[in-house]
């Protein structure tokens, strides 16, 4: 299945667009989901680990399932509030 | 009790007047500005960018954490997004309590709190080019 | 740096603008307000007395404390005297730091200090009349 | 000697005004002037451990010295800042 996945801040830059859309297997797992993103840009693959995934707006462990239906997002280390 | 995103300067008075109430005695506030630097470099300005739906979620988890925590129900913070320049108020925050010791620990707490869970961003701009600053990688365990 | 009895109202953004500075990241404020209520009384409203003088000296003495304990240099204080009412301004601190822990260090400390060897008196107006609220007998030693 | 002392909140109540004048032997000491006050003003005498004095605006022990020139004054707990 194709979905549909938001992207802020350096995720943006690196896919150019505020969405990016990622193939990944039916009834897959924010797991399947970063394969797929890793495969597309291997910018990403060189730093997964600190890239969190947010499915319907909280942040998800990689075992977590991924549908069509839901908001997915790429959220690379935040820096809100100040130093 | 205010809990927002926004793209306009930040009023410190009106968070204030947002929890004070007659049986409030201490207002403890936080207020995050642009500095000139940082990490040894000169900054000119700032961008700020957002997951504007799901920051403002976050941010109300974090006030429904410090009611938990530190029984403070009158919090109020808003985040400012867009272009700063220095001395701008990037974030605000006022927790209001009946004694001061409670909105101290509240305010403190929503301060670091938001820097670890809520998926706002801040692009660097200074003499030698722009960076994203990137602080905290998010943990999916405790965010 | 303010530093000062006032019979005005206490503006925060006033002290805010006082201690915030291009370098400056962080500022933690703290606001003590005139509460309804006081050891289960109903107060409609206070009146501060304070020996003005040595009032505005303490104060400094705070701030020469806090400069050497958390290297913050950056703090203005003021604290209103005269008849307050409900939700009023009594004192108001603002402390800023280029990181935002020495802040709030600096702005608790402030607060717990001031209590402790500043002359300032209250009288609290209630239902059953009057009464100097006596918290804190100085001592001498550590004053 | 005569001194004249500083009266605020509760102790001006009590005395009466913004100042008292009291009388203290030369040469004598802030537990001397706590003696004259507690003799001329009952009230004191009950609670004197609960009142602090200042010398020069500064709170003084009481075997500190005190002189006619001084700045004397008499401060009841205090209860300044918030609760």
């Amino acid at each position: 299945m194709l979905v549909t996945v938001k992207c802020f801040a350096w995720a943006r830059e690196v896919t150019g667009g505020d969405e990016v859309e990622l193939e990944v297997p039916d009834s897959g797992t924010v797991r399947d989901l970063r394969e797929s993103l890793g495969k597309k840009f291997p910018a990403f693959a060189e730093r997964m680990e600190s890239i969190a995934v947010s499915v319907n707006q909280e942040f998800a462990g990689d075992s977590q399932g991924v549908s069509v239906g839901d908001e997915l997002a790429l959220i690379p280390p935040i820096s809100g509030g100040v130093s | 009790m205010i809990c927002r995103i926004v793209e306009t300067p930040v009023d410190m008075d009106t968070l204030i007047g947002d929890v004070a109430e007659d049986d409030i005695g201490g207002v403890c506030t936080f207020i995050g500005l642009v500095r000139n630097h940082s990490r040894g470099q000169r900054v000119t300005h700032l961008e700020y960018h957002a997951y504007p739906e799901m920051s403002e979620k976050k941010m109300r988890q974090v006030i429904e954490e410090i009611s938990e925590r530190f029984g403070v129900d009158r919090i109020a913070m808003e985040h400012r997004i867009g272009t700063l320049q220095i001395g701008e108020i990037a974030v605000g925050i006022a927790a209001a309590s009946a004694h001061r010791d409670a909105s101290f620990k509240a305010c403190r707490y929503a301060i670091d709190r938001i820097k670890q869970i809520v998926p706002i961003w801040k692009k660097e701009f200074g003499e030698d080019g722009a960076v994203w600053v990137e602080e905290c990688s998010v943990d999916a365990e405790t965010a």
